[in-house]
């Protein structure tokens, strides 16, 4: 049951993934990227961790899909056009990306987690214990965290606003 | 019960696909999608890993809740970055911004 | 409770990056001074180390040992011996002289003093680091405030040179992070300690010791630099501003020495002594080639760089010798270089200031018209060529000794390094002849002698040359104990 | 004792460093007397020390230095009746320098300078005397050649000052690397510097190892003392004060070669092939600069000449005789060259100038120095009872006794000819025919002139047969050759015979012609004689030929020019350039050669392909074009090289004036082809055909490229840089 689900999802993102890149309109790739997000969150529920699933559906599907939507709009009011494999590098780049798919395989290959036998059995994380966890062991990096976001708020606001200091 | 490896490699495949449409793509905007792409596939390995190695102390439900946080972070100040390259230059074409080359 | 002094030494640099990031642009003067306390604060550190130091022990002293990665057996793990504080020593101090050196750049004030700290930074970490990922992260800092240096704050043609610098260093130190990286697995021991890999390396068969030692070998070949990898050297020099000239051949060129005394002989012995032969022959190449070229220049800047080459060439002969005497005065070398070749880049630098030019025809009649700096100048020039009582003499005194004493070694490469004293007289004499002596130059009408401040720089810098060429045992006593620990490892 | 000994070292130094740090605070008018007055105490201090020595107080010490490997390298201090002796000369004719100075350096602005460094150089020789260690002795001995550049160049805003100072350090510095070997030699086999205990170990040692090491040694005395072939740079450092040149290259400096002999001469004694060596090469040398000294036409170069000469003298007392014999004629010499040297002094600062042509009849007007002139003339001579006559009478009986024929007959020839020259620049400086202005020296130039006068009288006695031969017995000498009349009366003959020609030859008569040509010329010789002329013209012209070449000095400087120099020059432009063009254009060749294939793989522009096989293929045509140029280079320098040997055997021909233009050309010649190298590294730094220089300046450009400015080609790249690094640790990583 759980494997025909993996398998389905697993498709769905994949091609959903590709589409993302590929497809001509920026406005289909972030719907692509949309339903990429959602099964995501379906895999993490199927690896026990419901919490993140929630989270993923909530902040990424929910608003940052959102908020690239509406870059999208505003800075591309012609939304065709934008050709694909365009770049001049794209050689390169898929030459890149195949042999770097390749080494990850080959590490994959080699290393002990490609055993079929591994498998535990977990029970499902509870956000309790999440939160518990987070606020004990990693207060500190949390806060941090914080700290990282609001700058980026700060400085998200302030390249958008257009106030010149100085 | 769905071994560890299957999620290792999709979201290796995953992440190539996201590299590949970062290193390719144009549009900025697709690029940071991209970008999305490559942090989700890191995300699911996390997760993966959480389950399997760690069942217990879910160090990497964790760290990907803080790979979320800078991933929201991060996706919010590259939009910003679009948007003022857009008004500055009325274009998100990545390879019409060539200030760096010597 | 323990203080970290090395790490106090060699953080204390990045403390000033810190408060002169607080400090406003334009506000240089201001800049100047933190930046120089700063520098001054790893020298305090380790004149207080100084007096801690136990001079007799064989074993590492200070040791810092703090787990850093360790799934793969990485530490923070720093400590010294007499080798590396000796150059701590000169490093200190050559900073110090650098910064102060350094109050006549006027633009771009503080990026120009941030990166000459984080180079301090790295040159001591360099000495203090005893875990190779650690040593080659320092290794690494020293480039690229150095790349930079050069490039922004250089001369005409500085990108050139300063890519050429980064190349050269680059690739050298690429080969010897492979070696690191084949000496870890090669050992498998999961550790990264340079102490701890120096049983391990001794244990190779010679046929795995020899592409290591390579690897090695083309990082500090590079650095030294050992002909035909030198070239990048004079351009460097030649672009670089005074005060990074003074470091790059003070301290930079002797982080090659210090990988040979540190790293590539005690760990690989065999395959050191498999290439001795050939390492001799390059020395002395080094040596003469490096003279006579500096004998063919007419920019004073270039030929202190080729002297420098040739100079270095006795830090490797006295490598090769591999006896007490070869190494003590291949160490000895290295300080005197220090200061010696730091120095007369120093006055290099002066002149320039003054005059605008290098061109030796252009100068001409200083002694006459600026006695003091010619003095100094003419001062510099003996200890270089090797007056006796001046610290230039016993390095290579010590060098010839070694040479002759090495039975594995024909006293014929003595005899030539030796005839090499006459060249290296005939090449200073002769710029000291066309610089100081003769008519007065055109450029020179408006000069004017060393000021007080300058005085205040280089007269440390005269004092310790004459102390370690009277009463060499002081020097000697510093690394004596290391030098001979290290022959201890190398034969068994 | 050794208190004593210490303070004689350090009042002069202090005075060195009084002078130098006081540059400004001491009024130079002031200046003299600090370091006379230390001067003065060293004098005295070294009398005390002579007679303490005499009463048989000698000691010896020595400190650990700093220790190599666990051998030590001791300095020590060492008063034995040598260095006693020694002590004594130094400060005396130092003491008596520095007064004259006094005279003749007035008015001089850097006098402060000037005293310190005369007192620096009498400390350097002072610790040379006393230095029980080699390594001690070298380090003086080097400071010694340093301040001897210092007083050479002391007008440095001459340009022949200038060079003369560096010739003179950089040849004596030649010979110095002998000593330096020669001492590390010593300390490797026998394990210390210690003088003494070199003594007692080097009997242990096989004497050709022995031999050859002592050999090294001499060669620093060689260079040191002018001997053959490093002799050539002490007529060039009469560019220096004459007050220095009396101190430095006639007493002591000079002398110091001579004394390193004497102070390790146990060692030569146990290697008599060394000592035949030092008797030869001396020997050769007296000869050899005395030819030169006859024709020379600047008084200080013919003294200067006479120095190399009887040094070589002294070289030969040394070798055929004993210690005491070298060391006898050292101390004469100092005492009577230092006389003439410092005469010489007083007739340049009257007339301005040095060249005897232009002297003439100076005697009526500077009677104090022509009479104390002839009194160093006949000590220089070997007039008895003269100072000289004593000295080089045991020398001359040494070498006949030991059988040194070849030696002896020399070293006797060299006796006439110096009689000759010396009294040929008497004749012609005081007795000349034209009168000229003049006007006796201040007394405090003449004073120190009569003292050297009267010890030049007298202290040959101290080793005569009247006095038992004391300074031999006082040298440690157990028993001293009787003296043999017939070779006294030989060397007086002969030196007779030399005064009496340069008598005929320039003895000027009031009122009669001048006999300026000498008798040699062929005028006279067919008056007077009758000899047949076309004899005649092929010994006038044989006579013209040598005196040619004896005046030119054997072309020994142009000879080391051609072969020794100017190859050096030229082999340093040559490396300078292969290192330009050669090792820095292949390894940027290859960097940028990397690159443009790193481009090519990056697929960024196939333009770029067939750029980089267009500048590959540049590249390579400039390399073999570079080497094209090095044999072209080679070439030139042959030639030139040939040239330059049919300029010398032109000027070789006799032909004044030739000489001049051969000389030029040959300057010519070198001129052009150093503008050619010029041009050819001008050419290829510029020229952007010439595919290296192209190479060269492109690779910046080149390397620019990777700039590109593509914000996505950074994160490609970095991409390439870690799946790199992946794939290293793959491999690495498996075993």
């Amino acid at each position: 049951m759980a494997q025909s689900i993996f398998f389905v999802l697993a498709t769905i993102i994949v091609l959903a993934s590709l589409m993302v890149v590929f497809s001509d309109n920026p406005i289909h790739s972030v719907l692509f990227l949309f339903v990429v997000l959602f099964a995501m969150a379906g895999l993490y529920v199927l690896l026990n961790a419901p919490f993140l699933a929630a989270v993923q559906v909530l902040i990424y599907a929910g608003a940052i899909t959102v908020l690239i939507l509406f870059v999208v709009m505003l800075t591309s009011p012609y939304i065709p056009s934008v050709k694909l494999l365009e770049s001049k590098q794209s050689d390169a780049a898929l030459l890149v990306v195949v042999v770097f798919f390749g080494a990850l395989s080959q590490i994959l290959r080699t290393s002990s987690w490609f055993d079929p036998g591994l498998k535990t059995a977990p029970k499902v994380v509870k956000t309790a214990k999440i939160g518990e966890i987070l606020f004990k062991e990693y207060v500190l990096p949390f806060e941090l965290a914080s700290v990282v976001l609001l700058a980026a708020l700060i400085g998200a606001v302030y390249m958008v606003s257009g106030v010149k200091w100085r | 019960m769905i071994p560890l490896s299957y999620y290792l490699v999709l979201a290796a495949l995953v992440f190539c696909i996201g590299l590949f449409g970062a290193l390719v793509r144009k549009n900025a905007v697709l690029v940071l999608l991209s970008l999305e792409l490559m942090l989700n596939a890191i995300v699911l390995n996390l997760i993966a890993f959480s389950n399997f190695a760690t069942p217990v102390t879910i160090k990497g439900q964790i760290f990907s809740l803080f790979v979320m946080v800078i991933a929201a972070s991060e996706i919010g100040l590259g939009l910003a970055i679009v948007l003022f390259l857009y008004r500055k230059r009325a274009t998100i074409e990545m390879d019409k911004f060539t200030e760096l080359k010597g | 409770m323990k203080l970290p002094l090395l790490s106090m030494i060699t953080f204390a640099p990045v403390l000033g990056i810190l408060v002169i990031s607080l400090i406003p642009r334009g506000k240089d003067m201001l800049i100047r001074r933190v930046a120089t306390i700063f520098s001054a604060l790893p020298f305090v550190f380790i004149v207080y180390v100084f007096t801690q130091f136990d001079f007799g022990a064989k074993k590492m002293q200070f040791i810092e040992r703090i787990p850093w990665i360790k799934q793969v057996g990485i530490f923070y793990y720093m400590g010294i011996d007499g080798i590396s504080i000796a150059l701590l020593f000169v490093t200190g101090l050559l900073s110090i002289m650098a910064m102060l050196a350094s109050w006549e750049i006027k633009e771009r004030v503080k990026e120009y003093f941030t990166l000459m700290l984080f180079l301090e930074t790295g040159m001591l970490g360099v000495f203090v680091a005893l875990d190779y990922i650690l040593f080659y992260i320092f290794w690494e800092i020293t480039l690229v405030p150095m790349y930079f240096l050069i490039g922004i704050w250089g001369g005409p043609r500085r990108e050139y040179a300063a890519i050429k610098f980064f190349i050269y260093t680059l690739l050298g130190s690429v080969l010897m992070l492979l070696a690191i990286l084949a000496l870890y697995f090669q050992a498998d021991i999961n550790s990264f300690s340079i102490t701890q890999l120096w049983k391990a390396g001794r244990t190779f068969a010679l046929a795995v010791q020899i592409p290591i030692f390579l690897g090695f070998y083309a990082g500090f070949a590079v650095k030294i630099p050992v002909f035909p990898f030198h070239t990048w050297l004079p351009d460097a020099h030649v672009e670089a501003p005074t005060a990074v000239s003074v470091l790059l051949a003070g301290v930079l060129l002797k982080l090659g020495g210090y990988g040979f005394f540190r790293i590539a002989m005690p760990s690989f012995p065999a395959a050191f002594e498999r290439f001795v032969p050939w390492l001799v022959v390059l020395a002395l190449i080094n040596i003469i080639y490096g003279a006579y070229v500096a004998m063919a220049q007419r920019d004073l800047k270039k030929l202190v760089a080729y002297s420098s080459i040739s100079h270095m060439g006795y830090i490797l002969l006295g490598l090769v010798a591999l006896n007490e005497a070869g190494l003590d005065g291949s160490m000895f070398q290295m300080v005197s270089h220090g200061l010696t070749t730091g120095m007369l880049f120093l006055l290099v630098g002066i002149i320039y200031s003054r005059t605008h030019t290098r061109l030796i025809s252009e100068l001409g009649g200083m002694q006459g018209k600026v006695p003091m700096l010619a003095g100094a100048l003419a001062f510099d020039s003996m200890a270089s060529l090797g007056l006796p009582g001046l610290s230039g003499f016993i390095g290579e005194f010590l060098v010839l000794v070694g040479v002759i004493m090495a039975a594995h070694l024909h006293p014929v490469f003595a005899v030539l390094a030796a005839l090499n004293i006459v060249l290296t007289a005939g090449y200073l004499l002769w710029m000291i002849q066309r610089v100081s002596l003769g008519k007065i130059g055109e450029k020179l009408k408006s000069i004017t002698d060393l000021s007080g401040f300058e005085l205040a720089y280089l007269i440390p810098l005269i004092v310790l040359i004459l102390l370690f060429g009277l009463y060499p045992t002081l020097l000697l006593n510093i690394f004596d104990v290391s030098v001979k620990n290290i022959l201890t490892i190398m034969g068994g | 004792m050794f208190e004593l000994t210490l303070i004689m070292l350090a009042l002069p130094l202090s005075a060195f460093v009084v002078l130098l740090l006081g540059g400004k605070i001491i009024p130079p008018k002031k200046s003299p007397f600090v370091a006379i007055t230390a001067m003065a105490i060293s004098t005295v201090l070294a009398w005390a020390l002579l007679i303490a020595v005499i009463l048989g107080k000698e000691f010896e010490r020595h400190f650990t230095w700093f220790d190599v490997g666990g051998q030590i390298v001791h300095l020590g201090v060492i008063l034995d009746p040598l260095a006693a002796g020694m002590l004594l000369v130094v400060t005396m004719v130092a003491l008596l320098v520095q007064i004259y100075s006094l005279g003749y350096m007035h008015g001089e602005k850097r006098m402060n300078w000037y005293y310190a460094a005369l007192s620096l150089f009498t400390f350097a020789m002072l610790g040379v005397v006393v230095s029980s260690s080699l390594i001690q002795l070298l380090i003086f001995w080097e400071l010694v050649g340093l301040c001897s550049y210092f007083l050479i160049g002391f007008w440095y805003e001459r340009e022949d000052a200038s060079r003369a100072a560096k010739k003179a350090f950089l040849t004596t510095r030649t010979g110095d690397v002998g000593f330096l070997v020669g001492a590390i030699l010593f300390f490797t086999v026998l394990g210390t510097f210690h003088i003494p205990t070199l003594y007692e170990r080097a009997a242990s040692i096989n004497p050709n190892l022995l031999a050859v090491m002592v050999l090294l040694l001499f060669a620093g005395a060689v260079g040191k003392s002018a001997q053959l072939p490093l002799h050539v740079w002490l007529p060039d450092a009469m560019a220096g004060p004459t007050p220095v040149s009396a101190l430095i290259h006639a007493a002591t400096m000079v002398a110091a070669g001579v004394y390193l002999v004497a102070r390790t001469y146990p060692l030569f004694e146990m290697a008599p092939v060394a000592l035949e060596v030092v008797a030869y090469v001396g020997a050769f040398t007296a000869f050899f600069a005395a030819t030169i000294a006859l024709v020379q036409v600047d008084i200080k170069k013919i003294l200067a000449y006479s120095t190399v000469s009887q040094l070589g003298y002294m070289m030969v007392g040394l070798g055929v005789g004993s210690l005491a014999t070298g060391m006898f004629h050292l101390t004469t010499h100092a005492a009577f060259k230092a006389l003439l040297f410092l005469t010489a002094g007083s007739v340049i600062h009257s007339l301005h100038t040095q060249d005897i042509r232009e002297m003439g009849r100076l005697y009526p007007k500077m009677k104090v120095t022509a009479i104390t002139t002839i009194i160093g003339g006949l000590a220089l001579a070997g007039v008895p009872p003269f100072a000289g006559f004593w000295s080089k009478d045991e020398i001359l009986l040494e070498a006949a006794h030991n059988h040194f024929t070849l030696i002896y007959y020399l070293a006797l020839i060299t006796a006439g000819l110096t009689a000759f020259y010396i009294f040929r620049l008497i004749f012609l400086t005081f007795f000349g025919d034209e009168e000229v202005e003049a006007h006796e020296s201040p007394p405090v130039m003449t004073v120190p002139l009569i003292v050297l006068a009267v010890v030049s009288i007298f202290i040959g006695f101290l080793n005569s047969p009247f006095l038992n031969n004391a300074f031999g017995h006082f040298l440690g000498e157990k028993e001293a050759l009787k003296p043999d009349l017939s070779i006294m009366a030989t060397s007086v003959f002969v030196a007779f015979a030399g005064i009496f020609v340069a008598y005929r030859s320039y003895y000027f008569q009031p009122g009669k012609k001048s006999r300026l040509n000498s008798l040699l010329s062929k005028r006279i010789l067919a008056e007077k004689y009758w000899i047949n002329q076309a004899y005649l013209r092929t010994f006038g012209f044989v006579a013209d030929f040598l005196r040619h070449v004896a005046y030119n000095k054997y072309f020994v400087d142009e000879f080391y020019q051609l072969v020794i120099v100017r190859p050096v020059h030229y082999f340093a432009d040559l490396l300078y350039l292969f290192d330009l063009k050669v090792i820095d254009g292949l390894v940027n060749s290859i960097g940028w050669a990397t690159l443009s294939v790193a481009y090519s793989v990056g697929g960024f522009d196939v333009a770029v392909i067939d750029k980089a096989i267009v500048h590959f293929g540049k590249g390579a045509v400039g390399v073999s074009k570079i080497m094209g140029g090095f044999d072209v280079e080679i070439d030139k320098i042959s030639v030139s090289m040939g040239r330059g040997a049919v300029g010398v055997s032109k000027v070789m021909g006799g032909a004044d004036s030739k000489t001049d233009k051969a000389t030029e050309s040959l300057g010519w010649t070198n001129l052009r082809l150093g503008w050619l190298a010029r041009g050819f590294d001008l050419g290829i730094v510029d020229g952007a055909v010439n595919g290296v220089g192209l190479l060269i300046a492109g690779i910046g450009k080149r390397l620019r490229r990777i700039q590109s400015g593509y914000l996505q080609d950074y994160p490609l790249i970095m991409f390439l840089t870690v799946l790199t690094l992946i794939i290293v640790v793959i491999f690495l990583g498996k075993k």
